[in-house]
């Protein structure tokens, strides 16, 4: 009886997960003519009409290709300024470096409406508004603290041995980090990259103030303000956020195990 | 063979990542304090220079309490719930072995949805006329337009968003507890439900700490899911502190007002860490 | 090779003095062993031979070159550690390669170099294998052949033995003493394995709180301590201590005391030296057995006599029961006489 | 810094040389004035705007006009404009300014004045609401460029069919709404946009307005007025007491409603003339059913809809003032306007056209429209808007969602704009 029951309250999860999404699916092939109308909850046919509006009126393409572009590079980014910090801080051994972990992560808690208006008005004079360039900086800023916190946790992990053992078989501190460090962490590394992946990926505020065409616009704000002047094209939104969702989906499923490593290193650690 | 100083000095590795948070995160924040303190509207004439006169118009704005009660209301029932619910979920999957993966995959599907992408699925689904919610319950509920459920709707949205991490969390930590604790209480005779009590709860207790602090302040900081469900409304029921600061920064291009309402959201934000911080200290001791 | 000589070698953590001034010299090709306690100062003298701390006063010269302010890489230093420290990243053949691929070496020469030091350490068959997929014995090796392959000035060894098994332990000390023997590089051996010291060295030093107690070869500070600590800390079984007033019964000591009437005393003997009767014997001290411990080429037999523990070696002849009295005789020219304040040697003329 | 690794250095690269190039293209030719003109981006072919353009050009040798489109948000446009004039920027001569942002702009001194273009004597040219909006203490900042306002939408054949008029007076729609709704199977009485937001307050002001009653009145605020209260009393009453417009109009704008509307559910809609256009689609649910005319007012009241649509007004930094005041005038001509109606839909600000047999025969709505925009009105014409619309924006969501009465609600608004003004001062 018991696993008939286990088995019920896992069927529920799992469904309390997924409905929404797949009512999404749903909803995107749905013909337009039964969209309004409730009464058959699966639809008589299946329409691929809103997915192909969705490449063909409005630049969702682009739009798709500006939150890849600033997602990776964020990620690159953070991975880039975060990896030495973290070298620093966990196998350097900096002094101090209890302070420096506090303040960095007390940094990640900053809310963005904190700093996004003087952030609207340098970039707005630089010139950089509604650039991708300015999407990459703020990301990358705002998830280095989490990946800096990731880094430094990963690399602890590594034994100082190896490390003194690279220093003492020739190669400098930085070469220590590029040839032992880095690749024996390279699963923390991938569990920092996805997580910032998924935050620069996910953001909102930030997309929303900084960008104004679909020359830098991403996937957040592209689908909050889909409609067009005239249209609120139902079918379509709902043929959007599927294509969204889906690399995301393959994405964590594909790197679950990386993700909760860091979920788990960073917060168990916390 | 000359003395070659190796520059082995560690702060070279932190000064980029610094440089960047300082320019992009510090400075800013100074920035808006000071922003703060000065009446800077773009369209009214250059900035002047005011002191508190910001912060007594924020203390007599009921606009300002009204979204400091519906975030701290938002906050205060989303994280209950997502703990609950987590913990729930957690203790429920922690021993599936088949199809372990596909489970995962499946219960992080709704962190990995953008937060405005979801909110757009769930004001579909809220839609009083055409929603399927409602189809389904056979209701009429017009769930974002009535200042009594929009905020509670809000809510039902962040928990199916949030719980997922929530759950990771705890099954990282329900991992974290060695396997032969379990085998001795067994050997003791305890029963399911005191091992939950006595002993799973307890070393659990850290985990949950960690989580709450990660979701409290994610709700302080909210913004993409009333902005796209509500925009705010009906009558400023869902209006939240991070989306009466964005109106009145960037639709009444009042920066100097603005900037004292973004204070305000960070001064709730670090409290709440702060707070958390002793607690936690306290809880590790 | 390098000759190494310390000049005024101090290092603090903050206040704390972690090693006093060391003046000192290795001979070039040396095996020079440092062993102590944990705790004594041994692993950080290494580190700062090694480059990786730096020191608070003083220097370290290879031959007539300073190399403290050196980077570790810049050395010529070559390190093995406890923990063995592989990559576990590379396989063995790209671990014994790693020191030279850093220094830009060509190919062949690396290859040839690898496989040189790999038939030499018998390990040319794991050549393709991961570290993780090794014994810790074999792991050792590829730490070793590591060291070996860049043909570094100096040779530096963190109780490279302890995590072995006590068997492959011996094994691996011959193979030391035999790759030493061979290539003849100046060695420093941190252990706190006192008989491996003893067994492994031409010379050591015996360090207690960051100070040397004495350095000089293994059978001088096995015969010749030069204070209570060197006397008990080197030597298995420990050196029997015998102390307060019972130092003046004990038979044969009186010309030793006569010149020292006043002073407390301690009096060491080494059970080795100490042989155990039955019967009566001249010049022994009649004590109750309070334990037997056969170890196959000998029985050791521990006394209590006027309270203080003694053990000795049974010789030949009946054997000696636990419980009863025996007679520990104490060859007077075997005994060591230290000040009972500062464990000072005393030496009678 | 050699730590940030080569990839790390060559995105930076990569993104610096995307933003140069974002800067756009080559600079004019020796000896030639550039006139740039900004504007919302319009829906539907550009070419009929760039011959426009391309005319004043072959009219004005040596002058060069260079087009460039803003996203369609108006927050988004009102951002830009404020943050660049604020600035002092030159970089656009012609703006296309919303209606509520002229006070707001003229009164900040970043609208070249432009009673020149448009003396007293041509102002009759042109609907009394735009003219209205584009006077800031006497003197004109903008030129109407085209109109927009509030109609009534209403299902002809169910009038017919229940044989019931077109309703003159608010009381009048609640009577033939409630009748219709009790005969005719899931029908909605009266669709309209009553989310929190800035449609809300176009919508409220049309009952205020049409009870005789409104907000500002001699630069003061005159809103806490029995008029007012049971003009908002009315609009609250159609949800709650009357049960002629469903609950959810709490979350509906524009399109929500045109779409119950267009689905054949709603009997009557207040909305802005473009869906009539959507409903003229052979494959509409309607096609042919749709009746358009003023909105109704209350009994002894009079007739208003509230003004929308767009004015083009001259940047004050602008190099080329005169060039670009020359391009505002050939834009908002009665030929361009023509043109313009033609290509895009859209309503003419100049009266005249509106008895144009061409114009008529294209747009049969343009008769219907005449009556509405001549009785059409500005929000509330102050620098300050942006802040009094947030305020009536909460108060009236507060009355329609019934949190609040309308007499509290009206009450606090009264405060809080009074405050707003003083403050302001």
């Amino acid at each position: 009886m018991r696993s008939a029951l286990r088995a019920a309250a896992l069927a529920l999860v799992v469904g309390y997960c997924l409905a929404p999404f797949l009512w999404q699916v749903i909803t995107s092939l749905r013909p337009t003519a039964e969209l309004m109308s409730l009464p058959p909850l699966i639809p008589t046919r299946v329409t691929g009409e809103h997915y192909a509006a969705i490449f063909h009126g409005h630049p969702f393409l682009r739009i798709i290709a500006n939150s890849a572009l600033v997602a990776a590079g964020a990620t690159l980014l953070a991975l880039a300024l975060g990896a030495p910090a973290a070298f620093a801080l966990s196998i350097l051994r900096v002094r101090g470096r209890a302070v420096i972990l506090a303040g960095v992560l007390g940094i990640s808690m900053f809310p963005p409406i904190a700093t996004v208006s003087p952030l609207f008005l340098v970039l707005s004079t630089l010139g950089l508004h509604d650039t991708l360039f300015a999407l990459v900086i703020t990301y990358t800023a705002f998830s280095l603290p989490l990946a800096v916190w990731l880094l430094t946790n990963f690399f602890g992990a590594v034994p100082r041995e190896i490390y003194i053992a690279a220093r003492v078989d020739g190669c400098t501190a930085f070469g220590a980090l590029v040839r032992v460090v880095l690749p024996l962490a390279a699963p923390g590394l991938l569990a920092a990259g996805l997580l910032t992946f998924v935050f620069a990926w996910n953001e909102f505020l930030f997309a929303l103030t900084f960008t104004a065409t679909e020359a830098a616009r991403t996937v957040p704000v592209g689908i909050a303000l889909f409609p067009g002047l005239h249209e609120v094209p139902y079918g379509e939104i709902a043929a959007a956020a599927v294509t969204v969702t889906l690399p995301v989906v393959v994405l964590a499923a594909f790197f679950q195990r990386r993700i909760i490593e860091g979920l788990t290193a960073g917060a168990v650690k916390g | 063979m000359k003395l070659e100083r190796e520059l082995d000095r560690p702060l070279w590795y932190l000064l980029p990542g610094g440089l960047l948070l300082v320019v992009v995160t510090l400075f800013p924040l100074g920035h808006v304090l000071w922003l703060s303190l000065q009446r800077h509207s773009l369209l009214h004439g250059p900035p002047r220079f005011v002191g508190l006169d910001n912060y007594l118009r924020l203390a007599g704005d009921e606009r300002f309490w009204n979204a400091l009660a519906n975030t701290a209301y938002f906050a205060a029932v989303s994280v209950a719930l997502e703990l609950a619910l987590g913990l729930a979920i957690a203790l429920m999957i922690a021993r599936v072995r088949r199809g372990r993966r596909l489970l995962y995959g499946v219960i992080l599907l709704p962190w990995a949805v953008p937060t405005a992408v979801s909110a757009r699925m769930w004001e579909w689904m809220y839609d009083a006329e055409i929603g399927v919610l409602n189809y389904l319950a056979g209701t009429h509920v017009n769930w974002l337009g009535s200042p009594a459920w929009a905020l509670n709707a809000a809510i039902a949205m962040d928990v199916w968003k949030s719980t997922p991490f929530v759950v990771l969390l705890l099954l990282a930590g329900l991992q974290g507890i060695p396997r032969d604790v379990y085998r001795a209480a067994a050997v003791d005779g305890a029963s399911g439900w005191s091992v939950l009590v006595r002993i799973t709860l307890p070393l659990l207790a850290p985990v949950m700490l960690v989580a709450l602090v990660f979701r409290t302040i994610d709700a302080f900081r909210v913004f993409d899911a009333i902005y796209v469900l509500t925009g705010g409304g009906p009558a400023d029921s869902t209006e939240t502190l991070s989306i009466y600061a964005y109106k009145v920064l960037f639709q009444g291009l009042e920066f100097g007002y603005g900037s004292a309402l973004a204070v305000s959201v960070f001064v709730c934000v670090g409290l709440a860490a702060l707070f958390y911080a002793r607690l936690m200290r306290e809880a590790l001791r | 090779m390098a000759r190494i000589r310390f000049a005024g070698l101090e290092k603090r953590y903050g206040a704390q003095p972690v090693l006093a001034p060391l003046d000192l010299v290795i001979e070039d090709g040396e095996f020079f062993t440092f062993v102590g306690p944990s705790g004594c100062g041994k692993s950080t003298l290494l580190n700062l031979v090694a480059g990786v701390e730096a020191p608070d006063a003083g220097a370290i010269y290879f031959d007539d070159d300073r190399v403290d302010g050196l980077a570790p890489g810049a050395r010529d230093v070559a390190m093995v550690f406890q923990s063995y420290a592989l990559y576990p990243h590379l396989t063995v053949r790209e671990n014994i390669a790693f020191p030279l691929r850093v220094r830009g070496r060509a190919r062949q020469e690396i290859e040839r170099e690898v496989g040189r030091v790999a038939e030499a350490l018998g390990l040319a068959a794991l050549l393709d294998r991961k570290p993780r997929e090794l014994s810790g014995g074999q792991r050792q090796r590829v730490a070793l052949g590591r060291a070996l392959v860049r043909r570094p000035r100096v040779f530096l060894m963190d109780e490279p033995l302890s995590n072995l098994d006590a068997r492959l332990r011996l094994e691996m000390r011959e193979e030391l003493k035999r790759l030493h023997e061979s290539y003849g590089v100046t060695t420093i051996y941190v252990t706190h394995d006192q008989e491996e010291a003893m067994a492994l060295s031409r010379r050591m030093a015996v360090l207690a709180a960051g100070r040397v107690q004495q350095c000089s070869t293994p059978q001088q500070v096995y015969a010749d301590p030069a204070n209570l600590f060197v006397a008990q800390f080197i030597g298995s079984p420990p050196i029997n201590v015998i102390g307060g007033d019972a130092v003046r019964d004990v038979p044969g000591a009186a010309p030793l005391l006569a010149r020292h009437a006043n002073e407390p005393l301690v009096l060491g003997v080494r059970p080795a030296d100490v042989e155990v009767h039955s019967e009566p014997h001249a010049g022994a001290l009649l004590a109750e057995v309070t334990m037997i411990e056969p170890t196959g080429s000998d029985l050791w037999v521990v006394g209590r006599w006027r309270g203080q523990r003694i053990k000795g070696h049974a010789a030949a002849g009946p054997r000696v029961e636990a419980g009863a009295t025996a007679h520990f005789s104490v060859p007077p020219e075997r005994v060591y006489l230290f000040a009972a304040d500062t464990g000072a040697r005393l030496r009678g003329e | 810094m050699r730590r940030v690794s080569r990839g790390a250095r060559a995105l930076c690269l990569a993104c610096g040389a995307a933003l140069v190039a974002a800067c756009g293209a080559g600079g004019p030719a020796p000896g030639q004035t550039v006139v740039v003109f900004k504007h919302g981006k319009l829906f539907g072919d550009p070419a009929p705007l760039r011959a426009l353009l391309d005319e004043f050009e072959r009219q004005h040798p040596g002058v060069v006009v260079r087009d460039e489109t803003l996203p369609a948000g108006s927050d988004e446009q009102h951002q830009f404009y404020a943050i660049n004039l604020q600035a002092r920027s030159a970089a656009f001569d012609v703006l296309a300014v919303d209606v509520i942002w002229v006070a707001e702009f003229a009164h900040a001194g970043w609208l070249q004045e432009l009673t020149r273009l448009l003396p007293p004597a041509e102002r009759a040219a042109f609907f009394p609401g735009p003219i209205e909006a584009v006077t800031h203490q006497g003197r004109v900042y903008a030129v109407p460029w085209f109109v927009d306002a509030g109609l009534l939408y209403y299902r002809k054949d169910l009038l017919e069919k229940h044989a019931f008029p077109v309703p003159r007076t608010w009381e009048e729609l609640v009577r033939t709404a409630r009748a219709v709704m009790a005969r005719e199977p899931r029908i909605a009485g009266f669709v309209w946009q009553g989310k929190q937001y800035e449609g809300l307050v176009c919508n409220a002001l049309e009952y205020l307005w049409s009870n005789g009653g409104g907000v500002l009145s001699g630069g003061r605020i005159v809103l806490d007025t029995p008029r007012n209260r049971q003009a908002l009393a009315f609009m609250s009453d159609l949800v709650h007491r009357f049960g002629v417009t469903p609950g959810s109009v709490t979350t509906a704008t524009e399109e929500p409603s045109r779409h119950v509307f267009g689905q054949g559910r709603a009997l009557f809609m207040r909305n802005w003339p473009y869906a009539w256009r959507l409903f003229q689609d052979p494959g509409s649910r309607v096609h042919g059913k749709v009746g358009v005319t003023t909105l109704p007012h209350f009994e002894g009241g009079i007739p208003a809809a509230t003004l929308g649509g767009w004015q083009l007004a001259v940047n004050r930094h602008s190099r080329q003032a005169a060039a670009a005041s020359e391009l505002v005038r050939h834009l908002t001509s009665v030929q361009a306007q023509k043109r313009l109606a033609l290509a895009y839909g859209f309503q003419p600000a100049r009266t005249a056209l509106y008895r144009d047999p061409e114009l008529l025969a294209a747009q049969p709505l343009l008769q219907v429209l005449e009556r509405v925009f001549a009785t059409a009105r500005p929000r509330p014409v102050t620098p300050y808007y942006v802040r009094v619309s947030q305020v009536l924006q909460s108060e009236l969501s507060a009355i329609i969602s019934g949190r609040k009465s309308p007499e509290a609600a009206l009450a606090a608004a009264e405060r809080k704009l009074r405050k707003i003004l003083a403050d302001e001062a």
